[in-house]
């Protein structure tokens, strides 16, 4: 339909408006809890009711109300298009959280996956009619050892988590098998908190390792503690303060001369993709996030997927299933511990893992090939190098000597006196349009701010955000703590009262 | 390449601000013997027509479920998802974000997965959800580990009607900790088993409902001898769809509910990823596994979501942690909260019926076939059936005739003995036709 | 990665900002245009180059630079993604735009029209190889002649004012075969701009017909208007006041008496499908939209699809091409002028129309069933019959005797002496979180408001819209001008300078 | 119904409101006969699985130009479009979107507009662009009537390289308001032929280049005797690929550009919803038919983009409007500008290039065919072919063996008494197996 535009020249807006509506903000709908919506006898999915009714079931049908809503497929749209709004996205803007690897997700991966030989395929078809997706799960075991030069890998780990348990799994295993009943884990402080989770799942005790000055592993310390009760040496290589670990042949050296398995962390993998192969380094098992080297979205949480290298003395002891490749180029699963699976470390998930995310990967290391993912790495670590670069006069790197890899990391001593904490500025930065950094992690720097830019930011958009903190970083020291106290002001709500949701937890709605 | 926006004079001019002469030197920091001088031995970039012509090729040589009769249930099924779920969990805003840490922009994920909690409570007919573990199979070990942690004793005693491969999970991640699992020989009820392996170290008994044989049963009586002793009872349903016609684990005196979700929301996808439901009674809340989404305010008063009671985890409490879980399954979350929203009660009642309905009408079809028998008398929408041969080996000769019957019982668990025992399953998406097919086909192939 | 979130509460908001922060608001990303964002040497496609030049192309190649911006594809989508959300869309909240039938879109229509097997297919290929194709057109036409009750429908016009062209000119081809070189079109002042537009692009001269106090066509002036020059009559029905032109019958026999054509306009099909067939009111032509009544999706302008249902009197007069279903349960295509074709009106584009639209309009079609459209009029016409009797209290209605169909037309009355104007209206409307109504349509009505909810409009979306509409008639009524004149704050921009726009046209960026 | 949101409760209640005692009263002002006492002859409801089941089986008998060897172009054609290019254009805001009229909140769709016609001015080398119309062959006849507004003329001169269905829709659409096409008989090059047929009553000549035949030719010749005239120049393409290789309309002369826009971002759709791309010289810009978007400012100052000239439109100007078009291509064209925006200058070479050395490979191939003669000597991505046959009869007999072939020229114009020529086409999906095939087998079957 058209409308009439009646001309009458709109009049120029008063000052005290343009304060009161600040740019680039626009109406956010509000919106109810699906409960809240009125809909308990809705539904928004036709179907021709059965011919038979449940009587055989008895008393086990199930008779008092579930409490559920429904609602109709226009108000369901509209329910989740509105929530959506809420959000912040990598589609929207740099989302430098470090340690997240919060890069472009590909809609190819998307797309590929969706394919319904892929996405419409049960875990438990004759494997006579999944070839096609034995030979993905084939190709892109055959992708990760050779990028990690490791001669083998298990793939089903459900999440990088689920990856460090199999991987210490594979080493408890191996020490079994040689009778070798070591209990510890050596780890740093500046692990990621899943590190000594994990350890502690797999039955070890965790024994912190000291760092040095310059943020990384203490190798003397290292040394004092290794012992014939540690199992494993856990390091994050490019560790969690965004650097390279030197020593890491050393480390793997003393770890096997002391009996022990060197666990690499490979969450931060996209650094050095096609720079480096773990393999050089002496990892035994480093498993690797699918979902922030290779692409697969984070999804508000998930899934992921943590498929984990292992060494020749640990490939014995990965969990199943597995796939096998046949002379006549078929594909076959061991699934039970028979044949060469009789080490097996048990099974880590149901099925497969996640194939969903294997496509995704697949698709995502087809498109960049081996050049285009060496070159990921170095535009991941030239772009955090840059945002440390451009950030460095104002704030305070962390480390300042030396590149960093893949993220920037910095403390809150320039916020010295300012009276704004580091969590401050992230809100802060929330009114610029960005998601905040990493904050308070790792934990050996006061206050920390870890920003990952990941490869695929445009350079404009990095220097967009450094403008950005450089003008908070401006206002902090012109002693405008207010402005930061009060931020978010842009944001669909304010700060949110964290300690009051912890005091008298309300996990579900209720009428 | 497309997905990185640097130019080489970006690259260059970035160098020049870094003060370094070339990429090289920002990887100073890697021993000289462990830096690669070129790419790796693997082929090299390609563009989308290439990258899509191999996949798509591989996934031609993968039969989907769709493409005939499809009849395997057994921890994943085939159920139809409306295209608005895909469509929405499509959204750049929920794809692309990230665990919702900052809660004033993550307000979308926060309040959906608040939404998901409430109707995984209602559901499994528990008080409080957590907002989602990988899957079911890793939800049933975690909810054997939580049991220990509140009994604070070392034992789970797993029924004979446990998927095998859950079982498998259970004791791999729970048998590190120092736990033990006393799992029951594969058999289609086995309560009073069940009960007599109750001792005084039991944490917990782990039953699943429907059982891997699809049998339905009332599992109070299990209830109140574990509870007698002071063990939990962990639920495990492996088909959430369920949660629609049977009584919930709730209402027959579960303390931990384990499910699968993937039946609502989410594809088959080959096994993964999928989405572990999982709920408990109120007074074991600090001891759950995962992340919670609590209700509170904002600065302005205004109502608001945050992960809430994160001292349970391990970015906390690192080694003290209930859990090691980080990423979990969020997007897989949204798809099941989608889908139910849409379904609400009457459509989830009315799909779960259609569902039962289905699985009738194939139990008269194969009970029809000579030497088929069906071995569970009640169940929601798979059973076993006892054929006269080798179920391992017909289902291969059935899938030659596109026809994917099931699945051998001889798959999940090799050892049992029960090689002829085949399972079956029909959801909303079976059609008489298929149905016709496959006991035909099967009639053929038994009486050769 | 994690955050650990120091608990420091926050502190309550001040009355000033919450009164600056307006609830419900959040940042909309501000975004460039692509040719500002420094892409001139980047591209998102990889591709091999060619292995061979274009050197035979000699002189002809493009030499000069073409000034084509590119971008990867992370800066695409983000580009892409941010404009989006400066957008309204149904989606969001209620869009009541009258006259547009602004109904929710249903996701499995999309997922229909890219089958690769609709997708996927040239409009030139064999016709063994498209039968799938031709079988839905034939599918689509019988549901569309069912639905009107007229034994013929020509597909291929692209939208509804091309299907009104199509209409006359089958008109015109009818009254030439006779002989008869008519050359007026009757038309009513009410009627939408295309239907003067088109009659003049068929060679029609147009004269008004007046209309009733009650909103209908004065039957007494068409009478008098009706001659032998007359080659149709064309009227809207249901009318753009939103009324059903109770003597359509009679307004039928009477053009039908004077040698003349009636061509109903359609686009108010939603109205009455299911329930009142036009082939019963006397009607010889009538576009259907597909875009509204059958919910194909508006897209921000298109592409629509506009069928015309035909009478057996217009029926041989129709455009080519046109399936014809052979007797063994094929299909053919008449392309040409050959046999039936022989009076053809012409073509009315290059293919068979808009295939794409055809696929989600019978994916709609299919969804509802014959019972099910039947309700979607009966909603239609109750959601709107609710605002009106919900508004009329505080708004003046244009007809407030008796029903409104499917829109509800409002004049400026109420607003005499406030200040306020229907524009001012609509643009204080956005700033409750809707789509403004239509504005200054029908001319007939002074300061015009045609509100038209849709069928797909929830009862809560209804109450929340009306509830917003009289909260602005008290305020316009309580004197509260400026904050009319102001609107809107809340979206993205404020008013826009129209006239400036159009007083010195910039219609592409330069640098 | 799931897209029905009320329930039969809401309806109660509002009709309570409203003061109806049923909803038939609110139809009280249809006449009674035409009443229908209840639903029409055609089926029930049904769900998405029933839906989606009927709708894949029609789709399953058309065969996928990507299933196998396909060469057909001739005014659609087959190109790879990038999987966010769909991925985009379904977003809610750009997908359920009406046009733009309240700018304020529709900034996303107008500035898309924008850049839109800023890229359609730089391909087709002319300053100003509109928003886009149908598609490319009513653009054509869009084009005629605006040269015969501009020049105050009734004739249009139409080349016999215009595609058939071309001119055909042109003189439909303009015949009725007295114009006169004189369409010349289709000839692979008639260059002399439309000079000598411009004369004074001559508002416009229109050529296609590359024209149906594949031939790229120079129309500045052309241009020059049209202006000479009086006349405008219409160059139409139905290959905007083309544009990414071949200089541009408005370097050659042209007084207005017309395209198929489908090349870029659409996918073929069995020929339609395309997107007609409509561009022309400064002065005529007030007798353009279709929406302009253009640049202002807010009540701020802030820029901003308008639907603007629109007293040129049907809304406005009735009777006088430019055009009646009202509803156009939107969503088409921004599928347009996002591959476009993607592609990049250097990228819409490249495929360009691509494009056009495809089609020489596939030249070469069919020259080697016994019996086929090349009739087109400079092209793009497609040619004209003589055979020894009806080129018909061998197209369906190569559809038999799964190959589609191209498009016979008697499908375009059964009256040209060209039955043994066909049209075949090649783009960056075609792959040599495919070319060799098609060799192969059409070697096979003129041996025959
Ligand atoms: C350094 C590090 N290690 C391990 C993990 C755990 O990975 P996931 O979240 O996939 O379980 C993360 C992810 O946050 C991480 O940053
Ligand atoms: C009453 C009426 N007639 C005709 C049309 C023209 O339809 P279209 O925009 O599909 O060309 C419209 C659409 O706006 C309309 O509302």
């Amino acid at each position: 339909m058209s409308v009439v535009s009646v001309g009458r020249p709109t009049r120029p807006e008063t000052e005290a408006e343009a304060v009161a509506r600040p740019h680039g903000h626009g109406l956010v709908q509000d919106e109810p809890l699906i409960f809240e919506l009125g809909g308990w006898d809705k539904t928004g999915v036709d179907m021709e009711p059965a011919d038979l009714g449940a009587d055989d079931l008895g008393d086990l049908v199930r008779g008092a109300p579930i409490g559920l809503p429904g609602l109709s497929e226009p108000e369901t749209l509209r329910h989740y298009v509105r929530l959506s709004q809420k959000n912040h996205a990598i589609d929207l803007a740099m989302y430098p959280l470090g340690s997240c690897t919060m890069k472009h997700n590909p809609r190819l991966n998307e797309k590929m996956a969706r394919l319904p030989g892929f996405a419409d395929v049960h875990p438990l078809q004759p494997v006579s009619t999944v070839q096609g997706a034995l030979a993905l799960m084939d190709q892109l075991a055959h992708w990760l050892k050779t990028l990690t030069g490791m001669p083998a890998v298990a793939l089903t780990p459900k999440a990088g988590a689920h990856g460090e348990l199999c991987g210490l799994l594979a080493i408890r295993a191996a020490l079994e098998a040689r009778g070798d009943g070591r209990r510890t884990v050596l780890a740093p402080v500046s692990a990621h908190g899943t590190n000594p989770a994990t350890a502690a799942m797999a039955g070890y005790q965790v024994v912190e390792i000291a760092q040095t000055a310059d943020g990384r592993v203490d190798i003397a310390d290292l040394a004092a503690k290794l012992g014939p009760d540690v199992a494993a040496v856990m390091v994050t290589n490019p560790n969690t303060c965004g650097l390279f670990e030197r020593e890491v042949i050393e480390i793997a050296r003393l770890t096997h001369a002391a009996g022990a398995f060197f666990y690499c962390d490979g969450a931060n993998f996209n650094a050095i993709v096609g720079r480096v192969r773990p393999g050089d380094l002496g990892v035994d098992a480093m498993h690797i996030n699918l979902h922030k080297t290779f692409s697969t979205p984070h999804g508000g949480g998930g899934p992921g997927a943590g498929p984990v290298v292992l060494s020749a003395a640990l490939a014995p002891y990965a969990p199943t299933p597995w796939v096998v490749a046949g002379p006549d180029g078929s594909f076959a699963l061991r699934e039970g511990r028979e044949g060469e699976a009789a080490a097996a470390s048990g099974r880590m998930d149901a099925f497969h893992g996640q194939m969903g995310m294997y496509v995704r990967a697949m698709s995502y290391m087809l498109s960049h090939g081996a050049d285009g993912l060496r070159q990921v790495a170095e535009d991941a670590v030239l772009n955090a190098n840059y945002v440390k670069a451009r950030l460095s006069g104002e704030l305070t790197p962390a480390f300042p000597e030396g590149p960093c890899m893949h993220e920037a990391l910095f403390d809150d001593a320039w916020l010295e006196g300012a009276g704004v904490t580091t969590l401050d500025v992230a809100k802060a930065l929330i009114d610029e349009g960005f998601h905040p950094m990493t904050m308070y992690f790792p934990l050996v720097v006061h206050g920390a701010m870890l920003i990952e830019p990941t490869e695929t930011e445009p350079r404009r958009e990095l220097d967009r955000f450094c403008d950005a903190v450089l003008r908070l970083a401006a206002a902090a020291k012109a002693g405008d703590a207010e402005r930061f106290k009060a931020a978010p002001v842009s944001a669909p709500l304010r700060r949110l009262d964290e300690t009051a949701a912890a005091r008298k937890p309300r996990l579900r709605w209720t009428a | 390449m497309r997905y990185l926006p640097l130019t080489p004079s970006d690259r260059a001019e970035m160098l020049g601000v870094i003060g370094a002469a070339s990429i090289d030197e920002l990887f100073v920091d890697v021993p000289a013997s462990a830096r690669l001088a070129g790419p790796v031995d693997l082929p090299r970039h390609a563009g989308e027509i290439e990258v899509e012509r191999q996949l798509a090729k591989l996934a031609g040589r993968n039969r989907a479920a769709g493409a005939g009769p499809f009849f395997c249930g057994a921890g994943a099924y085939r159920h139809h998802v409306p295209a608005s779920v895909d469509h929405i969990i499509q959204r750049s805003e929920f794809l692309t974000s990230y665990t919702p840490y900052q809660p004033e922009i993550a307000q979308g994920t926060l309040q959906v997965l608040f939404e998901f909690q409430t109707q995984v409570a209602a559901l499994t007919g528990l008080p409080v959800a957590n907002a989602s573990l990988y899957d079911g199979s890793t939800g049933c070990a975690e909810a054997v580990l939580m049991a220990a942690r509140v009994t604070r004793r070392g034992k789970a005693v797993l029924s004979g009607g446990l998927h095998p491969h859950y079982a498998e999970t259970a004791w791999t991640m729970t048998h590190p900790a120092g736990l033990m699992t006393h799992r029951l020989p594969a058999a289609l009820d086995d309560e009073a088993a069940v009960i007599a392996a109750i001792d005084a170290e039991t944490a917990c008994v782990v039953v699943q409902n429907p059982n891997v044989f699809g049998l339905v049963t009332d599992v109070s009586r299990i209830a109140e001898a574990a509870h007698a002793a002071g063990a939990l009872l962990v639920v495990v349903t492996t088909e959430a769809m369920s949660f629609g016609l049977i009584k919930s684990p709730g209402e027959m005196g579960a303390d931990i509910a384990v499910a699968e979700g993937q039946s609502i929301g989410n594809a088959l996808n080959f096994g993964g990823p999928y989405v572990g439901l999982f709920a408990c009674r109120e007074p074991h809340l600090r001891q759950m596994p995962g992340r919670l989404c609590g209700e509170t305010v904002d600065a302005a008063g205004k109502r608001g979501f945050v992960l809430t009671l994160s001292t349970r985890e391990q970015h906390i409490r690192r080694e003290k942690a209930t859990s090691n879980i980080c990423t979990n399954s969020g997007l897989c979350a949204l798809a099941f909260s989608i889908h139910m929203t849409l379904l609400g009660e009457t459509g989830l009642r009315r799909v779960a019926e259609v569902n039962h309905a289905r699985a009738r009408s194939l139990r008269t079809a194969l009970a029809a076939v000579p030497g088929v028998e069906v071995l569970t008398p009640r169940f929601f929408n798979e059973f076993a059936v006892r054929l006269p041969k080798n179920a391992a080996a017909l289902v291969e000769t059935l899938a030659a005739r596109d026809i994917i019957a099931g699945v051998p019982f001889s798959r999940l668990d090799p050892t049992a003995g029960l090689d002829d025992v085949l399972l079956v399953c029909a959801t909303e998406t079976t059609t008489a036709e298929d149905i016709d097919a496959f006991a035909a086909a099967l009639a053929e192939e038994l009486a050769r």
